[in-house]
């Protein structure tokens, strides 16, 4: 049977709907050398910033059950370094590739999409807002429906890419972020950003990761990815890319078939630097075994 | 292309207490290993732990058509727990050899080694690769360790090394105290173009080499440990601070670091 | 050395600071051919509400990655019959019993803690204010902070007996909800309850849960549960009890120490039925490990 | 008191593809146990599979000082696929015995059984249990698989039965057709006292069963299925719709009922 894996983000064509989460792929380098990338549906790069940032000190990560915490501060170039430095590389791999962003207001976010406007070779952006606001005393932009309407309308409105926000899952109610997003003329939505987690050193009673608190991602997540995933889904009629603990082609299917359009793999690729590839092939497995021709047969299909 | 692997587990005993030495069977494109380089781990058919383990190469040879790759580590969490229980015919999924080893001697008199614990590891790898090697420098180890219980890999260091100088911080063995001291009262043997220092071991002991060699004019590099998620350079997870790079990555611009380009901290320690 | 293991919760004193969580220990008497429940901090029962509830159809549970999502939909005698028929059982052993209440309108629980306040062998009420409320378009009472102040302060006002109430996670400021509650009166608070999330059948394209979603438990959630911990230990001065993953004494640990006064054990109860007084008998030997003779003397001792 | 046991894998084999037969070294505890009972199963040192999962106890027996249980099961998914690389020393964790089992006929002529695949494990015990009584009933089994490769538990229950039908799905082996319509050709020769019916299988089996007797006066036990997380009656999440008596868990109540007393959905089917 000849499958057909094609999808469409918002105006972005994939050639699949697996792609690689930002942040857990460093700039695709590392890991062309266990698989060609050209296989992969799109690739996000790590987050990128006005200016480089070192990100906080060490320890940054510590393993939790089924999951890992990160702090790693949002470390990167900076987008001038990335266009000069690593997007030249990445022109070489013909998947669409990502830039995510993220800044401290409203200004940093666009002053980076307004740079990478006039960059050769990336093909849409994916907006991080799960970012403190440090003019707004510090909430997050993403957990609050007005904030995150904002920025995305001014993203959108400087950029000349499609834009794809990603939604943090520390909130009420995601339905109501997404909604606002989708109002203020976002393209697609990612979703989840990991969960705001802790874990305490008990021999020195110290907190595991320096900066206290990080991020919770891997399967432990998985469940409520897919929840937030289905509100989503059912509330917005944008496209919609789900993440969160995804380890194998499984477990990407029941993100597509709650109704997400495609879906990125993250921590896994840090267990498995070929494990997207494997998704890849598994999901044609299963289409073939199940009769599926065109994975957007698939997507949405869960039967209540 | 590099590829995530099954190694099947050949053999594994206990040396020294809660010190373990397992040999895995690997694919030979692990023969160009490296002293110094390391390897991700994970049990294959259990997702506890969730993430790899890096472990040092503590040899690499061939037999036959099999390769085989040696790794000797301690328990001391959850994970080397796990790893202790296997038996032989147990299937690894591991990455390697990865990061950048030591910088090999050229042309030098001596190599000194400078282990703590099961810092020996990849200082033993450097021992018999060196022994191997054209190169006849002399090998002179330091080893230390809590106690005479927790002295690892001795016997095979012992068989390489012209000499090999022991402390155990109880005095149980050789001289009651740190290797650091130790080696620090022999130092000025090795002050010169003519040596070379390698160490590897905890973190407080790296730091009071530092100290110790701080204002000396010789080449000495560390192995040093983190935390690691992908052990490849992509989750900047394991990052140390340098002098003059900032932040730098252990599995990528390391494992293997000039001792004085480290700002040591205490967090590990 | 002798060790105290004494705490007090909000003016209710434990032997330890083990407690069973609700809805993961029946009304103890499952339990009691493992173990000797006189040996338990308190026991908190499944919860109660005015009239008996059958509950959701099954499928009810699910496993995940390190945890399970569960739909039981609050199967329960309904308070009448708990007081005639289990709180007898109960009186039998020397633990304080915890009686968690629910209901879907604030009469709903002011009226069951009407009904307990004359029953004999009752501790104290944990309020789970988890639920939807039916009167006002089914928001979460516990996901509002003006709701779950109002429910605080009418089950307050109703109850004889200390109260604790008991937050959901699935909020965007935890601190703010129990800002709230503290505010309304109540003696204590205790965190987290379970996760929403969900989980799919890719074979059937069915959610697993007959429910669509249910509530994430397990070690799975444990830096998300630790974390709220210490928000919330940070944002009040009532005493916190600490639920969420806890697998041994070292999970039980954590939580003291970002300060907790005491624990509940959940999901770990379905695997190993004796791991409470497990739990009770490691803490001994790290107290004795690292010298401390008296609990109180770890809660809430992290460096930062 | 009962306890979490830690019970030795003393071996485990393969018997027809994809069916397992593990023995376990257990406490003589376990000598009690009832047919239609079961025990819940966990590897002790890993996480994954994170719950216990339900086993029918297939045969308990003594050997010297030790107790032997068996277990008798197919890989459907992680957990099952995890417990098949289990080998001879590895150690679990178990809970048992639990539920209620078969009531047992105290005078009857003929003991029907009719299993549906890896279903003949309680019934096996049950027949072997009835054996070894002073009553001499006649046992009959009828037992149905996909195809003459699921065909499991055979050899065991073979050797008690005084007759055994078999029906496989594909035709490969007996009947073809399913062993429901097997037994519903027979099924005259049953209905009366002198007869018990004892059924386990995959629900949409024991649903077809249920319409079969529906309006027949015989009795028939079964023995269900559901996803558990306690197996001890605390966590509601077993249950099963019963006719009169609402919700009941298959853990406490169960997992053996009588037929009529079920109402058969099909979300498990
Ligand atoms: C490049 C490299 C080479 C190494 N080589 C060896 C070796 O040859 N033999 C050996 O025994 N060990 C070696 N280690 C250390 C080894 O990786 C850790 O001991 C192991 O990951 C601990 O896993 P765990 O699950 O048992 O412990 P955990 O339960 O994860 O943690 C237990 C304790 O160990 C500390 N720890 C965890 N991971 C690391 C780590 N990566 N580095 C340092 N401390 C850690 C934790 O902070 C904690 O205090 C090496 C580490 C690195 C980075
Ligand atoms: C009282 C009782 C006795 C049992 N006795 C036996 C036995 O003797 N031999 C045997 O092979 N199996 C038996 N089972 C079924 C066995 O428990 C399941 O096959 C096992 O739990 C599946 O685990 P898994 O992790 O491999 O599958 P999972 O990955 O959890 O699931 C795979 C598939 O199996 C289904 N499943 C999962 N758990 C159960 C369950 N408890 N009951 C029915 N279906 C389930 C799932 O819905 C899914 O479709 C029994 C079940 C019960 C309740
Ligand atoms: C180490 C690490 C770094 C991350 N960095 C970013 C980032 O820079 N920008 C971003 O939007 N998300 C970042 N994420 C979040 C992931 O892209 C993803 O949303 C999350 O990890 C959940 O997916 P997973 O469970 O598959 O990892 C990071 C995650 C990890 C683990
Ligand atoms: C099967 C099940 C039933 C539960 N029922 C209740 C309940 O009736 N009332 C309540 O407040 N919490 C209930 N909970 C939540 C637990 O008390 C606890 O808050 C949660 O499971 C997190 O702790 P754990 O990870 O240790 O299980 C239930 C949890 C489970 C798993
Ligand atoms: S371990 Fe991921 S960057 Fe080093
Ligand atoms: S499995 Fe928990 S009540 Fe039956």
């Amino acid at each position: 049977m000849k499958l057909k894996m094609g999808v469409d983000i918002g105006g972005l064509a994939l050639k699949n709907p697996i792609i690689t989460a930002s942040g857990t792929f460093g700039y695709g380098e590392e890991y062309s050398d266990y698989f060609d990338l050209n296989r992969l549906g799109a690739i996000v790069v790590k987050g990128l910033s006005l200016k480089p940032r070192e990100g906080n000190p060490p320890p940054r990560i510590i393993e939790t059950a089924s999951g890992m915490l990160n702090a790693i501060g949002l470390q990167n170039v900076g987008v001038r370094a990335f266009i000069d430095e690593k997007l030249p590389w990445l022109r070489g791999t013909n998947s669409p590739v990502v830039a995510n962003i993220f800044g401290e207001t409203i200004e940093d976010y666009v002053n980076v999409v307004e740079i990478l406007n006039d960059a050769e070779g990336v093909a849409a952006v994916e907006v991080n807002i799960s970012c403190p606001n440090v003019k707004r005393g510090g909430i997050a932009f993403g957990s609050d429906p007005i904030l995150a309407g904002e920025i995305t309308r001014a993203v959108k409105n400087a950029s000349r890419l499609p834009v794809i926000v990603k939604l943090t899952p520390n909130v009420t109610d995601i339905t109501e972020i997404a909604r606002a997003t989708e109002a203020a003329g976002a393209d697609a939505l990612s979703l989840i950003n990991t969960i705001t987690g802790m874990s305490v050193d008990i021999e020195k009673r110290i907190p595991h990761l320096e900066n206290v608190t990080g991020g919770l991602s891997g399967p432990a997540i998985k469940p409520v990815a897919i929840r937030m995933v289905w509100e989503v889904v059912n509330a917005v009629s944008i496209p919609v890319i789900g993440v969160g603990g995804i380890m194998n082609a499984r477990d990407a299917i029941e993100f597509l078939i709650v109704g997400a359009k495609a879906v990125q793999v993250g921590t896994a690729n840090f267990i498995n630097p070929g494990i997207a590839v494997d998704i890849v092939d598994d999901m044609r497995k299963y289409m073939t075994e199940k009769g599926i021709s065109d994975i957007n047969n698939l997507i949405g299909t869960l039967k209540i | 292309m590099k590829s995530y692997i099954s190694a099947t587990v050949f053999s594994q005993r206990e040396t020294v207490g809660g010190h373990f030495l397992i040999v895995l069977k690997v694919p030979s494109s692990f023969k160009e290993s490296l002293p110094g380089q390391f390897v991700m781990v994970r049990v294959k058919s259990c997702n506890h732990p969730f993430l790899s383990r890096p472990f040092s190469i503590y040899s690499v040879y061939s037999h036959g058509k099999n390769t085989f790759l040696e790794i000797l580590y301690k328990v001391v969490g959850k994970g080397t727990e796990v790893f202790s229980r296997l038996r032989e015919g147990d299937i690894l999924n591991i990455l390697g050899p990865l990061g950048k080893g030591f910088d090999l001697p050229s042309e030098c008199d001596k190599i000194v080694l400078i282990a703590g614990g099961v810092g020996i590891a990849p200082l033993s790898f450097l021992a018999e690769y060196c022994e191997k090697d054209s190169n006849h420098a002399e090998i002179i180890c330091y080893m230390g360790a809590g106690n005479l219980e927790a002295l690892v890999g001795m016997d095979r260091i012992n068989g390489i090394c012209s000499v090999v100088k022991i402390s155990t911080d109880d005095g149980s063995w050789g001289h009651p105290g740190s290797v650091t001291e130790l080696f620090g009262r022999d130092m000025e043997l090795y002050l010169g173009n003519d040596s070379r220092i390698y160490s590897c071991g905890p973190n407080p002991m790296l730091r009071s080499l530092h100290q110790l060699l701080r204002d000396q004019h010789v080449a000495c590099q560390v192995s040093l440990e983190e935390r690691m998620a992908c052990g490849i350079g992509a989750c900047l997870g394991c990052v140390v601070k340098t002098k003059s790079d900032g932040l730098v990555r252990v599995c990528k611009e390391g494992p293997v670091f000039d001792i004085n380009s480290i700002e040591f901290s205490d967090h590990n320690g």
